[in-house]
């Protein structure tokens, strides 16, 4: 077993359900201080369920969810955010009235301007920091190929743009952990290749990462463990060569076309 | 098995969200009878705008596109289905207030014959959704909404059908067997249109293929020649080879 | 006490059937529609209309139909009323709603409506005059069902409420039970994709506008027969409504019925309370309580 | 002459007045999205506490503090925002309609509360102002009318000022984040329900700053200035100027108020003797005309909301160019 | 002659009670006209639409004065519009302002500190001698216990709590008195809750169209037909909507007609012109508003609100000649005052008298409805109501 102090997030038996329906049942799940951690599973696994609750989206039954050595179940997903765990959502939200360059200047923490008295009468110091944020945002619209679309209204994106949105949003704070939602789905290949790129470097950095995704390739050369999912429980947990000799997983999720 | 004329045709098409800023320029694509054709190009590149653009929800402002000879172009996106099309949006694909089983008894409103039967074979084909048939849409996952949109597509049984992403979001198993009844349905001589991101697997089940930037053609032919072309595949589908090692 | 509870029922049920048409036509058509209520009045006022043709030319239609004070004229002018009341909905759709539904905001819709609602009322007013009107000027006598508690019921009520919960029963069916009821709720959610899925959003906005328009004439013509008619019937029961109609839940015609119930009870109870001057204030009073525990509505979905 | 200008400026008094409520409805509903179906409640809780706080004494009723004038107008403000302190927290979970109702239920109780509560509010005969500020000392009624437009004009530039300051800023960018989408605001880690509560608050404070205006000027207030239909009028205002661009809501209200008064001049000066005394029906007609005809041609307002955009300036503060938001 | 005068109105004309209260007015004006119009010049009525809104009865009373420069304003019908036009529109400009129907007390106050500079005036005789006729009437009856139902408004709520202060000092019990709000969808639970005290009579100060609705759910509930009601609903929308049948114990309360031969002529005149009695709130109240104010105007030595106001002790003087307002007394009157006499008006709330407050007190009648209107069964001196009024207080 891994050593507690070096899991920055750590699920003990988290169950939700959905009426009768046990969407995520009894998962412990440890995602080690500085990893890239891939979930996959079959649809309707419960992938996504276990990040809302991570995120405090979803209320969880039972159990209990450490981030960074506290618990972190129970929280409002804003608070859940200001403890440096950050994620995506399967399906984008973007603003959609407001253009991307805003979508993303809004996801900048500590602008003092969000509080409503500083803009009226200390306009003075927001300025700084909002040069900041301007000058992170065009760097992270260049590497995701928004620039071009940066005065676009969000909700007028492509389907693959609003994905990439979704990303590029949430990196623009910088926090200890990042949690993803299938990223790379309906994103071009090529441009995959560049994400990921850019998630290894921040990794490089200190940020972890935990990342559903069905796209093989990209789990099986990224990910330095592999958690997989069925039917709400955890099968496997373990290297990408593990994962792709399972039987179960094998039969299940990754078909008769894998190869490895 | 694929008819000489084309049964899709479309020429020199301009289309946009707004008059005066076509987003598409100038396409020409054709589909001949059980063919499947796929669309692949960068993000942003007008893919689903053109798929739209056939269904009638966009402002087409040059050009025809004609389904086995008549001309739709002003047609209602409500009476396509008596051209016997049907589309798989891209996003927002199902009617989330809607519970699987009435989202795809709605669909089977358009069958022709039997939409019993058809509801209990799309069942068939993705188990998923007969677990979860009283579910509302909203409360599916990511991949079974993507199923239930392919099944309310495919259960008028269409004689030409427009797919936008199918696979996207779906396991690599899903996805393997989407893109088989796509062959199949094919080989009963359903025309297929396929966008995908996915591009070698969905290269691997298609006849020919296009290549769109920026909102126009790059390159066409056969699936095989573009999957082979190393430029191609620097270009558009990532450079790295699956499995090559 | 126990003839609070049956007045606030009874009450309730006239804005139960109003409210069961126009949280449909919210739920449908995605606007807070203010000109429902005016549609009441266009069903009253045509139903009387009518009334007086039918009892000019065929007396004995104006006999009562058993122990209610509606005559068979009435009944009749009542049908006829309903479907012009609905074609008038379909109507003002196609002059101001239509053209508004594709391009304009949330709100843009529901201040036209009030545009209209200014429109209508005051159009029947300048027709009709701007004082109030009877069916008939006969009282119908409530019946004591029991003196010890006491409790007095007209008969009028008791129709009301049985047509209401008809309606209800019958919409309900048509929404969860039938595809055309799955096609007026797709259009709801998603009208590009309902299209793509071959349903027609002109034949659907108009049966809308029929169930809709349908519905609020035979209200109105409740209300007039419990009531009184008056050019501004609508604007008196039009908050009324939407308070029904949006604490059962947006969309939901089981929630509109129990809505109109609350109403009616709230009102009804509101005097046992409070000074009588209050009680305007007290259904809404009863709704955000009821809001703080349910915030969308008692059967209503999270949109 | 003389008396066009007399008139043009009480109009415009009542316009600025009527604006500067609209300018706060419309940082509730066009920058955050908080559907108030009780303005009236604000504006009237102004306006009554102004009057309470600054009138004379009334014989066996409450009040007749005799407070200056600014800090009567003051306590208004801040009782409105006290007033929306509790209606938000009871209702910030709400959600367009359900809020409206619930809101609209405020101003409900708020009429028949003033209505009743003679002790507290003179019941339905109202409150009778005090001498308005300078009055005397200015004498003449129209050079007084003309100081109270100043007045009044300084303080809508003061409010439009602020608002605009607020919505350009970066709490602006909040703001509207949390009306397109709250879930992934808080996926961001903001605190939608604080940032909804504070928008509503100062909304309110606008609202009840322009009912002690009102209050103020009319040297008058009774439950007939808190029908619903102000509610509705200021509504129609923003929707018609445009909802999320201050400058559409002030000049929507000149558009709307400005129809209203109009409508009913128009029919007193041209229409015969025998059709004006159905003028005032027909005027409701002419005015939901209006609105409707309006609404058909600029279907987004008279000015649109216009969709930000930062862009890189070289000066340091961000620039920002307005581009029509397409649909 | 070419010239005309204007007088402006601000009438709430889109409410079923302001219409006809607007209608009497300019009638009364035609009458002037007939009789040659002010000082030889025809007058013209401005009329406005209040919406009972006071924001829009203000600009119209300010468009009014500043626009069409009228030295005189009717209007308007409730004090909540009212009061903030005498405030801030007519005082300041100097117009003369004379209301039919505003009741509230807050006007006698203002009057008495000074700031309506003269300018105020209504023809609404003050609540006060009402309410104790309503009383006396109670008491006459022998009626015990008796339920209050009026209309919450200023009017409303005054007549209710004088009514129920004065029953209570004769040691007759007013079990319920209940609010009624205009705009309700049902008023059921009010008659409910009246019901259950099981008073033997009821007062009513409402107006016809809830007095209707009220009245109808009353008696179907099996509630008593002995009413007392309020001049307001001296209505024929209210007998006919009521029914006769119900109405044979009812009583009502009203200022008193003039208990001249012309008196006859004036009902006469309305018949003829209106092809209905003059009943209905505020009515006759309406007419002698208008005809004050346009006598006033023929007294003044200019047009101007101030001399207007200040002719207006001319041609309401008890001293002088009688006048009823028909063409052949309007003629007689002008004759009298162009000699620079004084003249007594007696319209159709009698022999109108204001006090320095602008306020009148009338003598008042008692009446019950007929088959084809309503019909006078008693009559009330103003000293016999003040005698009842003074042994209240005892
Ligand atoms: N709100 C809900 N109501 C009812 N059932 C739900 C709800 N949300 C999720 N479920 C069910 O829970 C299960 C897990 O869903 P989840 O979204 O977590 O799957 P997933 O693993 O993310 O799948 P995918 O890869 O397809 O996105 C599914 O069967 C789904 O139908
Ligand atoms: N509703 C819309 N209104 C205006 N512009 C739009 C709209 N939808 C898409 N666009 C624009 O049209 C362009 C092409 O979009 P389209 O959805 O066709 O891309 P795509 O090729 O399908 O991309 P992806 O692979 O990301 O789905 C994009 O630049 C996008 O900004
Ligand atoms: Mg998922
Ligand atoms: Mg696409």
């Amino acid at each position: 077993m891994t050593d507690l102090s070096h899991a920055l997030l750590e699920t003990r038996s988290v169950s939700v359900s959905f009426g009768a329906f046990k969407a995520v049942d009894a998962v412990s799940l440890k995602v080690t201080e500085g990893s890239i951690t891939g979930l996959i599973g079959p649809n309707g696994a419960g992938k996504s369920t276990l990040f809302n609750a991570i995120a405090g989206e979803q209320a969880c039954d039972s159990g209990e969810i450490r981030f960074d050595g506290s618990r972190i179940d129970g929280l409002a997903s804003n608070d859940v955010h200001g403890t440096g765990l950050a994620r995506t959502f399967q399906i984008p939200k973007p603003f959609a009235a407001m253009s991307v360059l805003e979508n993303l200047m809004l996801a900048a923490p500590d602008q003092p301007g969000e509080q409503f008295w500083v803009p009226v009468i200390a306009r003075g110091r927001i300025a700084a920091r909002e040069r900041e944020i301007l000058e992170r945002a065009h760097e992270i619209l260049a590497f995701t190929t928004l620039e071009g679309v940066a005065s676009e209204a969000a909700g007028q994106l492509s389907g693959g743009q609003q994905k990439l949105l979704e990303l590029a949003r949430v990196l623009m704070s910088s926090p200890k952990m990042i949690m993803l939602d299938e990223p790379a789905a309906g994103v071009n290949p090529t441009l995959t290749g560049v994400l990921i790129e850019k998630i290894e470097q921040l990794n490089a950095d200190g940020c972890t990462f935990l990342i559903i995704e069905h796209d093989m390739d990209l789990v099986m050369r990224h990910c330095d463990t592999i958690v997989a999912m069925t039917n709400g429980r955890i099968i496997y947990e373990g290297d990408a060569a593990g994962a792709q000799s399972n039987e179960m997983l094998l039969n299940a999720y990754l078909g008769a076309g894998a190869d490895g | 098995m694929a008819d000489a004329a084309p049964f899709l045709e479309i020429t020199n098409l301009t289309a946009g969200y707004k008059r005066g800023l076509p987003i598409v320029q100038d396409l020409s694509l054709q589909v001949a009878g059980g063919e499947v054709v796929t669309v692949i190009g960068p993000n942003g590149a007008g893919k689903s705008t053109v798929l739209k653009a056939i269904a009638g929800l966009i402002v087409i402002e040059g050009g025809t596109i004609r389904l086995s000879g008549s001309d739709i172009v002003c047609t209602a996106p409500d009476r396509l289905g008596q051209f016997d099309l049907s589309y798989v949006p891209q996003t927002a694909n199902i009617f989330t207030t809607l519970t699987v089983a009435q989202n795809l008894a709605l669909a089977a409103r358009r069958c022709r014959t039997a939409p019993q039967e058809r509801i209990a074979a799309m069942q068939e084909l993705f188990p998923d959704l007969s677990d979860h048939r009283n579910i509302r849409g909203g409360g599916l996952s990511g991949g079974q909404r993507q199923m239930l949109a392919i099944a309310m597509a495919m259960i008028a049984e269409p004689r030409i059908i427009l797919m936008d992403e199918p696979t996207a979001g779906l396991s690599p198993k899903a996805s393997q067997d989407v893109l088989k009844v796509v062959r199949s349905i094919a080989e009963d001589g359903v025309s297929v249109l396929l966008v995908e991101q996915n591009a070698r697997l969905a290269l691997g089940i298609s006849d020919r293929a296009y290549i769109l930037a920026d909102g126009r053609n790059q390159l066409d032919g056969s699936a095989r020649d573009i999957l082979n072309d190393p430029a191609v595949a620097e270009i558009y589908l990532g450079g790295r080879r699956k499995g090559a090692a | 006490m126990i003839q609070a509870l049956f007045d606030g029922i009874l009450v309730g049920s006239v804005l139960s059937l109003g409210a069961i048409g126009l949280t449909l036509v919210m739920h449908i058509l995605r606007f807070a529609n203010f000109s429902h209520a005016e549609l009441l009045s266009v069903g009253a006022y045509c139903a009387l209309t009518f009334d007086a043709i039918l009892s000019a030319v065929a007396p004995p239609l104006q006999t009562l139909i058993g122990p209610f004070s509606m005559s068979f004229a009435l009944a009749l002018a009542t049908i006829v009323s309903v479907g012009i009341t609905g074609l008038t909905a379909v109507l003002v759709d196609r002059l101001v709603f239509k053209r508004l539904r594709a391009t304009a905001g949330p709100l843009t819709l529901v201040f036209a409506s009030f545009g209209v609602a200014l429109i209508m009322r005051n159009v029947i007013a300048l027709v009709f005059g701007l004082h109030s009107q009877r069916y008939s000027d006969d009282i119908s006598f409530a019946v004591m069902i029991s003196a010890d508690p006491l409790l007095l019921i007209k008969p009028d009520q008791v129709i009301i409420l049985c047509i209401a919960v008809v309606a209800m029963a019958a919409l309900h069916l048509l929404l969860n039970r039938t595809t055309l009821g799955f096609a007026l709720r797709a259009v709801a959610e998603n009208p590009t994709l309902a299209q793509v899925n071959g349903i027609s959003m002109p034949s659907m906005v108009r049966l809308t506008w029929m169930i809709g328009g349908g519905l609020a004439a035979v209200a109105g013509v409740l209300y007039g027969l419990d009531n009184q008619l008056s050019p501004v019937m609508g604007r008196d029961l039009v908050l009324s409504l939407f308070a029904a109609a949006i604490v059962g839940g947006l969309g939901s015609v089981s929630g509109a019925v129990l809505g109109g119930f609350i109403v009616g009870l709230a009102s009804s109870f509101a005097i046992l309370l409070l000074p009588a001057g209050y009680k305007p204030a007290i259904p809404f009073l009863v709704i955000l309580a009821t809001l703080y525990l349910r915030p969308n509505g008692l059967f209503g979905e999270a949109r | 002459m003389i008396g066009f200008a007399s008139y043009l400026m009480f109009f415009l008094t009542i316009t600025a007045i009527l604006a500067i409520a609209v300018l706060g409805l419309n940082l509730q509903w066009g920058n955050a999205g908080i559907f108030n179906g009780g303005v009236v409640a604000f504006f009237g809780i102004g306006a009554y506490v102004m009057i309470i706080l600054g009138g004379p004494v009334r014989a066996g009723e409450f009040g007749g503090f005799q407070v200056v004038w600014p800090i009567a107008l003051l306590g208004g403000a801040a009782a409105a925002g006290a007033l929306a302190y509790i209606v938000g927290l009871a209702t910030t979970r709400l959600r367009h309609d359900y809020l409206a109702i619930a809101t609209f239920g405020v101003a409900v109780a708020m009429e028949a509360f003033v209505r009743n509560a003679t002790y507290l509010s003179g019941g339905a005969k109202g409150i009778r102002g005090f001498e308005r500020p300078l009055e005397e000392a200015i004498g003449n009624p129209f050079l007084y009318n003309v100081f109270f437009l100043v007045l009044v004009v300084v303080a809508l530039a003061v409010v439009y000022a602020g608002l605009s300051r607020l919505v350009a800023s970066p709490y602006g960018r909040l703001l509207r984040a949390i009306r397109e989408d709250e879930t992934a605001a808080k996926a961001l880690g903001k605190n939608p329900a604080r940032v909804r509560l504070e928008a509503f608050i100062i909304g309110a404070v606008i609202m009840g700053l322009a009912g002690g205006l009102y209050a103020t000027f009319y040297a008058f207030i009774s439950p007939q200035d808190l029908a619903p239909i102000l509610t509705f009028q200021i509504w129609a205002m923003l929707i018609v100027g445009g909802a999320g661009n201050n400058r559409g809501a002030v000049l929507g209200t000149f558009v709307v108020w400005g129809c209203w008064v109009a409508s009913g001049f128009g029919l007193a000066s041209f229409a015969p003797p025998h059709i004006q005394i159905y003028a005032g029906t027909i005027q409701y007609i002419l005015i939901g005309l209006i609105i409707v005809i309006a609404l058909l041609l600029r279907p987004r307002g008279l000015l649109p909301e216009q969709l930000q955009i930062t862009t890189r300036t070289t000066s340091g503060f961000p620039g920002r160019t307005n581009q029509k938001l397409q649909n | 002659q070419d010239c005309t005068t204007t007088i402006g109105a601000v009438l709430p004309t889109s409410v079923d009670w302001g219409r006809p209260i607007a209608a009497t007015a300019q009638f009364a004006v035609d009458l002037f006209n007939e009789a040659g119009g002010v000082k030889g010049c025809k007058v013209e009525m401005t009329l406005r639409d209040t919406q009972t809104d006071p924001k829009v009865g203000v600009d119209a009373a300010k468009a009014l004065v500043d626009l069409e420069k009228v030295p005189v304003l009717l209007g308007a019908v409730s004090s909540g519009v009212s009061m903030p036009i005498l405030t801030s529109v007519t005082v300041p400009s100097k117009v003369m302002q004379m209301s039919c129907c505003s009741s509230s007390t807050a006007f006698t106050a203002i009057a008495e500190e000074g700031k309506t500079d003269g300018l105020w005036f209504r023809t609404f005789a003050t609540t006060r001698n009402q309410s104790a006729v309503a009383a006396l009437l109670v008491k006459e009856r022998g009626y015990k216990n008796v339920a209050v139902f009026y209309k919450n408004d200023d009017w409303g709520q005054d007549i209710s709590n004088l009514v129920k202060a004065d029953l209570e000092s004769m040691g007759i019990t007013v079990p319920a008195a209940i609010a009624i709000t205009d705009g309700q969808s049902s008023y059921r639970s009010e008659v409910t809750e009246a019901l259950k005290a099981q008073p033997d009579a009821i007062y009513m100060a409402l107006y016809p169209t809830e007095g209707t609705l009220v009245a109808r759910e009353w008696i179907s509930l099996g509630g008593t037909q002995k009413m007392v009601v309020a001049n307001a609903l001296k209505s024929d929308d209210f007998r006919e909507g009521v029914g006769i049948q119900y109405l044979g114990d009812t009583v009502g309360h009203d200022s008193a007609q003039p208990r001249t031969d012309s008196a006859r002529g004036f009902v006469e005149l309305y018949k003829e012109k209106f092809n209905a009695e003059p009943n209905g709130p505020g009515l006759p109240n309406s007419f002698d508003a208008a005809m004050i104010a346009m006598l006033a105007m023929e007294a003044a030595e200019e047009n101007t609100g101030t001399a207007i106001a200040a002719s207006i002790g001319k041609v309401t003087d008890p001293k002088g000649e009688p006048i009823f307002p028909n063409k052949d007394g309007l003629m007689k009157a002008k004759e009298l005052l162009a000699a620079g006499k004084s003249i007594s008006y007696q319209g159709g709330t009698g022999p109108v008298k204001f006090d320095a407050n602008g306020d009148v007190s009338a003598p008042a009648v008692a009446w019950k409805f007929t088959d084809s209107g309503t019909e006078e069964v008693q009559y009330f001196t103003l000293d016999e109501v003040d005698a009842f009024i003074a042994g209240l207080s005892n």
